[in-house]
């Protein structure tokens, strides 16, 4: 289960020590470079940050490259709407200065222009570098310890509190749903569209069953452990960055800007 | 024999349902002991745990702690949860934080206590039950056994004078239950007193200082676990069985057990045997 | 140059479909927009239009557990069930299975306003745990999914019970309006970012709405479905 | 002794993690007997379950189902899976609709019965486990000891030739154990191979015809209780305890014990030490 392997490194990472801040907060100046800047800023973002997260951090290669590419999925599924044109064949208004026909259908024209090209490869460029940052954060800090830093931005103790309850909980359910989809597959359910579907509502049924029995349960839980309205986190202690990472972050972001700056200078961007 | 928590005649039933699930339960906890309630599920020992901590109210009858009737207003009920800790079976139902340190600190702040005092005993209490090297780990990633230790840590840092443990070694396996009882061991020591609901008729005949029989919502026996277990019939007839110590003696020639206290213990057994047939061989 | 751009999305392409391929997608969630997909500006428009809703579900859910502190409890499971059940494979009617939203059976038994709190801590999670969606394009994200799919897939389920009374017809096509909600809002998030240089927005819309909310209505089937089936045995429970 | 199953050095790990769950499984389950696993939590017990029927595949390694590798095609793990019948350790996992007639009644459908068909084969399973008075109960209205048997039924009504049970006494009280002991005595009438997962040690050596002990993903010891359990020094370095009779047997003076085999029950061993009394008295 992705959500687990993803998890267990969050815990399990060089970086883990590293005050929650100032990672989010390196990853946020650079998710703002990477909408800033132009393109060789970008790449040069998204070769930082990785190198961040694979060297620095020691996260394993095969699943950073695995969720890279899981999520380009949703890119690549827009490709078609990004690049094709559909023009009416009129003979007159195509625009083909700088593009291709690919065909046509009926009274259209499917082509692609030279600018749609040259804005989905922008695009690329901008959704790799941020993609760089999401998973700097993803891999390298734990979601506890992302709550520290949304209550820090001053986020509502409800929704933190909501945050954590349901942080502690998804996992239980995601194994009790596993499990219980198991025990179906052994029995020989799970066969066919309708089957399927049958199960899987049986399975959801059970399943909020399970989770108003486990509400129960927590509020005698708690109750006897004297929960009157708040659930507090412990209060943020702040570890100290290594110098030598320090260094690197506000020198490399310095760069990044200043050759961001020098390219708009002349005239690149 | 001064009791710490007594129950006289207390008549419950949860809501929506007809039968009752303590039916005119009298009890009495005594200070400074360990106790094994025995019973079948369904027999009430949760439901009384529930009472013990004030979270249900008995319908008729009464609850005493330290001699007192419970209050059940709302700061009396906070102070009453403090010093009786309850340990439930499952450790989902009492886990809320992320990792071991968050949680067990939780139940300090409930009560207030300042932060750098919170930080003292939350620490004390990690290294006391060996979870130091799991305090940061998420609750999520640990073992069972490790997840009871954890609830059982939560509850011991806010020093109760009572401690309720329901099923404490249910599902585990056998080398966590001896760390589990282990700890238990120590925690006696500074003179709390223990209550353990269990099925495990061979824990409770070893393990405990009084024995307490639940059946159907009512307490049928209370004494020590010799004189418990001597009643073969009542046991019998709620389906309990007897502890395996005790049937294995019981199996045994009748002249060689005439007189003597049957065993506690495996090695007890063996060295009592063979007295008694030391004895038997110097008789002939 | 051109013809080395061309040839450079088709690698891309083909490096896609042969990673599709050979790790079998164990999620299909990519209906999320993607971390970084949409220009600053639409990114900050959708985050400003989703705000209000945010703020005014965390004041209910304020109000409502400032009375009884247990529903907190009870909202933070409702939660984690939320993001189970949209983690759960469902099967299609074309032979494929995707995953439901869970948005019209989460509104329909929780109410359309706790739902987009419940809905954005959802997808912040999915954000956060899983590179599903993304930080940026939460706000987006979240009025179409929190937001959007709730609302409509509530007031659709509430006008049709009180016109016809047919409870399992009412929530079929609640939920199943809903999803497709859901995606055709996303379509048009995606539009307005991406006009088409022949036809704008509209042009650009088709595009889009024939990628992520055409392909997306025998899954809504599926999910108005299984919606019903689920209720009907929770009723019965 | 033909085996029904037979796994060659299988190894598996659940992806994403680096640690073997099976590291080189080698076992056999020999047709028509009774025969309890052994081993902690995470020693592999469930993951080579979940092979058995063939939910997951090994890595390297065969898994033979009666003399041929089993095949993975979906047709075929249907059939398979109707064979071999799984009960897992949580009923909650496995009941999943409203009433012990419907679940039960659920594999049947899947398999593609007739209805008539089904009506009847539920009712005679209902029947001969004690359940019809409970056949149309609500499910979460029903004991924990009634649970785990409406989960036997409803994998009994297949008519499996292999019986696999996840620790199915966990947690039961006696008297719900022992039914469901008495239960599977019938099964076994019937000719049916069980396979027991268990923790608890004097079951397994009461119960068992052979004894199989894992540890870390492999098998480290297989043959009958008696044997497998004279391996004192394995079976105390992973960690396990010897089951308690066996363990008064030893603590019994030397002299005592010598030349017979250890009882596999407690009235076996009240009578061999009655009997070894009277000889000793004869002779001396």
């Amino acid at each position: 289960m992705m959500l687990k392997r993803i998890d267990t490194i969050s815990y399990a990472n060089a970086f883990r020590g590293i005050s929650p801040v100032w990672k989010c907060g390196f990853a946020g100046c650079l998710f703002i470079l990477s909408y800033a800047g132009a393109p060789p800023v970008q790449a040069a973002v998204f070769g930082w940050m990785t190198l961040w997260t694979l060297l620095y951090a020691r996260v394993p290669g095969k699943l950073y490259w695995l969720v890279y590419g899981g999520s380009l999925l949703f890119f690549a599924a827009s490709l078609p709407a990004l690049l094709l044109e559909f023009g009416k064949n009129a003979g007159t208004g195509v625009p083909l200065s700088s593009g291709w026909i690919i065909g046509t259908a009926g009274p259209w024209t499917v082509y692609v222009t030279g600018e749609s090209l040259s804005r989905t490869a922008g695009l690329f460029m901008r959704v790799s570098a941020c993609l760089a940052c999401l998973q700097f954060v993803l891999f390298t800090t734990p979601l506890l310890e992302i709550l520290q830093v949304m209550k820090k931005i001053r986020m509502p103790q409800i929704v933190i509190e909501l945050t954590l309850i349901m942080y502690r909980f998804i996992f239980l359910l995601a194994d009790t749903a596993h499990a219980m989809r198991t025990a179906q597959r052994c029995r020989g359910g799970q066969n066919g569209f309708a089957g399927g579907l049958r199960d899987t509502a049986l399975l959801i049924v059970h399943l909020f069953g399970r989770t108003m029995q486990r509400y129960r349960g927590l509020t005698y839980g708690l109750t006897s452990r004297g929960f009157t309205e708040r659930i507090e986190l412990a209060p943020y202690e702040a570890a100290p960055v290594p110098p030598r990472y320090k260094a690197e972050g506000v020198t490399g972001i310095f760069m990044l800007t200043a050759a961001q700056i020098w390219l708009k200078w002349r005239g690149f961007a | 024999m001064n009791p710490i928590m007594e129950l006289a005649d207390v008549v419950y039933s949860y809501p929506g349902t007809g039968k009752k699930a303590l039916a005119g339960l009298s009890l009495t906890i005594p200070a400074g002991r360990k106790i094994a309630l025995c019973g079948h599920n369904g027999s009430g020992k949760s439901t009384f745990f529930l009472h013990a901590v004030g979270i249900h109210r008995p319908q008729s009858g009464t609850v005493r702690w330290k001699g007192a009737p419970v209050s059940y207003k709302r700061t009396d009920l906070q102070e009453l949860r403090r010093q009786v800790g309850l340990v439930f079976q499952d450790p989902e139902q009492q886990l809320i934080l992320g990792t071991p340190y968050e949680d067990i600190s939780y139940g300090l702040r409930n009560v207030g206590v300042s932060e750098p005092e919170i930080r003292a005993r939350t620490e004390a209490v990690l290294e006391r039950m060996g979870l130091e090297q799991l305090a940061h780990t998420p609750i999520h990633h640990l073992s069972l056994g490790q997840k009871k230790r954890v609830t059982l840590a939560g509850v011991l840092v806010l020093e109760p004078s009572l401690l309720l443990l329901d099923e404490p070694t249910a599902y585990l396996d056998r080398a966590s239950e001896r760390l589990l009882l282990d700890e238990l061991a120590d925690i006696r020591q500074s003179g709390v007193t223990v209550v353990m609901a269990t099925h495990d008729m061979d824990l409770a005949y070893t393990w405990a200082d009084e024995v307490l029989v639940m059946d159907q919502g009512a307490c049928l026996l209370q004494g020590p676990p010799g004189r418990v277990f001597a009643e073969t019939d009542t046991i019998e007839r709620i389906g309990l069985e007897l502890p395996m110590l005790l049937r294995l003696w019981r199996s045994l020639p009748r002249a060689l057990r005439e007189g003597v206290d049957p065993p506690r213990n495996a090695d007890a057994f063996g060295e009592l045997i063979a007295a008694r047939l030391q004895a038997a061989a110097a008789q002939s | 140059m051109n013809i080395r751009k061309t040839l450079a999305s088709f690698l891309l392409i083909a490096g896609i479909v042969c990673f599709f391929l050979v790790n079998e997608p164990e999620s299909a969630y990519a209906m999320h927009i993607m971390e970084g997909f949409l220009p600053p500006f639409w990114a900050l428009f959708w985050w400003v239009v989703f705000l209000p809703f945010f703020i005014l579900g965390v004041r209910a859910l304020i109000r409502i557990t400032k009375e009884t502190p247990e529903l907190k409890l009870m909202l933070g499971l409702a939660g984690a069930f939320t993001f189970v059940l949209s983690a759960l494979k469902i099967p299609s009617v074309t032979g494929s299975s995707s995953h439901p939203t869970g948005t019209g059976l989460g509104a329909i038994l929780f109410g359309p306003l706790p739902m987009s709190v419940l809905g954005s801590v959802v997808l912040l999670f999915q954000a956060l745990l899983l590179a599903h969606g993304g930080l940026t394009t939460l706000g987006a994200n979240a009025f179409s999914m929190a937001v959007a799919g709730p609302f409509v897939g509530y007031a659709v389920y509430k006008l049709m019970i009180k016109s016809t009374g047919r409870q399992k017809l009412s929530v079929f096509t609640g939920a199943a309006l809903a999803d497709l909600t859901t995606y055709l809002v996303t379509s048009v998030q995606l539009a307005v970012a991406f006009p088409a240089a022949d036809g704008g927005m509209l042009a650009s819309f088709a595009k889009f709405a024939g990628i992520f909310a055409v392909t997306q209505i025998p899954l809504a089937i599926s999910e108005g479905l299984l919606t019903v089936l689920v209720l009907g045995w929770l009723q019965a429970y």
